[in-house]
């Protein structure tokens, strides 16, 4: 009954035309330096919106232009094209230089999230010091994912929005030289020979696929 | 002579990457970025290493540390005793009677390891090697403020209202609880007075002719009266100045003072 | 001699095509926090870029979306367009609980309308605020009725119909007497919550609530 009403009234009220729509929209994304997403772009604009379809224009119109749409995640936002980088030597930001061990670690997550600590420091060898997990925690390029279901329940680390935004990836799938890695087997999790899978284990090996097949698998 | 010159030439070169390496040791980040390293020098796909020569290498390298008093943290030695293992595992004869992995296993996952992390650090590197944000593309420079509006919807349910309509309505016939002093008899009063009174009873006596004047006709007052007054009576015998008996249920209840024997 | 030296030079740079220094002006102006001058475009453009005209063209393609070229002084700038600025508030919807006193208020005059405000605080035991009669006005769940034909011909008050509309109710006389309230459950024997700070007191009315909404959702 509330449903038939709701279409009802929704037919009632008369869309902005496309062309309309588009402006709106590139007003809205020009104006946030933060990609912004369908739902808040819908909810910003007049009753009966078609954010995303108007997106699909919009982007047309800018394709080769200076300045262009892009995806982040499941928002829009618009950027300088990066061929035109070398104008903006005024505008560059001096970002703080990572250390070797928190760009590793930074691609260990991004590649095998979610992750653990211990399954970062079986990777890399080495322990991974406290600092380098709260720089990168800091600059909001990770974050904690859910806990895994081994013993000890261990929290694990996965990339955020912002990352793929600083790096202008739609999605972590986006992430280059990712399906070679997959299919050499180089983003599995292997135990070393002889250890004995303990109780859990069967449940880790399946939360990290499942975790994988939501991020990486179409 | 040329070949000796040539093998004197090798030997040289490798003695400066063999102390280059050492005097980097602080430069690796443990055990497996140094056999990584190592493994380099192999000039072969990391697939197709060979695990033995590379045990070799990182023991040779363990033993020049050795020889030039290099201190050399834990995980490295830990990493020596491992390779020096698999070492002998890689050379012997599989022993059947043996438990665990066999030697090519482990070697195979030290080889996985060690694809893994290259892998990791090409990935790195690619990674950082994209167009960055701030760097090659930029967002917008004059951001607009979005203006906040803030609206505020109060709601109330038919409960509420019935409720808080049923509450005023209601009031009179409450007041506040608090117990009514006027007519109870505490347990401290009874006590007191029953003190005061046992020296006097050498006989048996109905609990009732100790509770106190006036409090045996109302019945509330009754109640609460004897309820202190048997507690009391209790808290005596407990305390060896009474004693107390019944003769069967509901039958009076009576009292008389503990005689010292 | 110079002059035709010059335009000499000139000609051996060979100056990016026009369309193309629409995307460098494109890209500096969404970048840059300042509005930028011609003279600086140009600095920061390659050698032999005429700014001037390629803002002409762009301003032209820019006529009539949702941002528009403006100049601000002698500098360009991009800004959303005006009439789109209604596009720049976000409304956030705050939903909060109506308090006590305006539940009892609006409770009295739906109960006993037409009510003056003297006859509720006799009710209620308490004098109404105005805030209080005020917020109920103001969400248009009571309005003044007609005035009391008593001394000082007070003001009344009443419930409307967005009121009714509210609680699902066809008239005010629909609301349940006090007997139905004392049958539902609502008027139990025991003190009000509230008039005895006694322990528990808060959990039981908590309990109380949940429990008879059941009774009256349906």
């Amino acid at each position: 009954m509330t449903e038939d009403y709701d279409l009802k009234e929704e037919s009632l009220f008369e869309a902005p035309p496309m062309g309309e729509q588009e402006r709106m929209i590139e007003a809205i994304l020009f104006a946030s330096a933060e990609p912004v997403t369908v739902r808040e772009l819908e909810a910003r604009m007049p009753h009966g919106c078609d954010a995303a379809e108007a997106i699909v224009h919009l982007r047309k119109r800018y394709e080769g232009r200076g300045v262009n749409l892009s995806k982040v995640g499941d928002a829009w936002t618009m950027r300088t094209s990066p061929d035109l980088g070398y104008l903006m030597q005024k505008e560059t930001v001096e970002t703080r230089k990572l250390s070797r061990a928190a760009i590793e670690t930074l691609a260990i997550i991004a590649y095998h999230q979610p992750v653990t600590r211990a399954e970062i420091e079986e990777i890399r060898g080495v322990s991974v010091s406290r600092g380098t997990v709260d720089q990168l925690l800091e600059m909001e390029w990770i974050r904690f994912g859910r806990r895994k279901m081994t013993p000890g329940r261990p929290v694990t680390f996965v990339v955020t929005q912002n990352f793929l935004g600083h790096f202008g990836l739609e999605t972590a799938r986006d992430l280059p030289g990712l399906k070679e890695l997959r299919s050499a087997g180089l983003l599995e999790n292997r135990p070393p020979p002889g250890t004995v899978p303990g109780p859990g284990d069967m449940d880790d090996e399946d939360d990290t696929n499942e975790g994988q097949s939501e991020l990486f698998e179409d | 002579m040329e070949d000796i010159f040539e093998k004197e030439r090798i030997a040289v070169a490798e003695r400066v990457a063999a102390e280059a390496l050492i005097i980097d040791v602080d430069g690796f980040e443990g055990p497996l970025d140094l056999l990584l390293t190592l493994s380099r020098t192999q000039k072969v796909d990391l697939r197709k290493i060979s695990v033995l020569e590379l045990a070799h290498q990182y023991l040779a390298f363990v033993e020049k540390a050795k020889a030039l008093r290099l201190e050399l943290a834990a995980d490295y030695l830990v990493m020596a005793a491992w390779l020096a293992f698999l070492k002998s595992r890689l050379l012997l004869p599989p022993d059947p009677s043996e438990e665990g992995p066999s030697g090519e296993e482990l070697a195979a996952h030290l080889a996985f390891q060690l694809e893994r992390l290259q892998a990791m650090r090409d990935s790195a590197a690619r990674l950082m090697g994209r167009d960055q944000l701030g760097r090659d593309f930029f967002a917008r420079g004059q951001i607009e403020v979005v203006e906040r509006v803030k609206q505020v919807t109060y709601t109330a349910t038919l409960l509420d209202l019935m409720q808080g309509y049923a509450r005023l309505r209601t009031r009179d016939d409450f007041r506040p609880f608090v117990m009514d002093r006027d007519s109870v008899f505490t347990m401290e009063q009874a006590l007191e007075r029953m003190r005061d009174l046992i020296g006097y009873t050498g006989e048996w006596t109905d609990i009732v002719s100790y509770l106190p004047d006036g409090w045996a006709n109302d019945p509330v007052k009754r109640r609460s009266a004897t309820a202190a007054t048997f507690a009391a009576s209790l808290e005596l015998v407990k305390e060896g100045h009474l004693e107390i008996r019944q003769s069967e249920s509901f039958a009076p209840i009576e009292l008389r003072k503990r005689t010292s024997r």
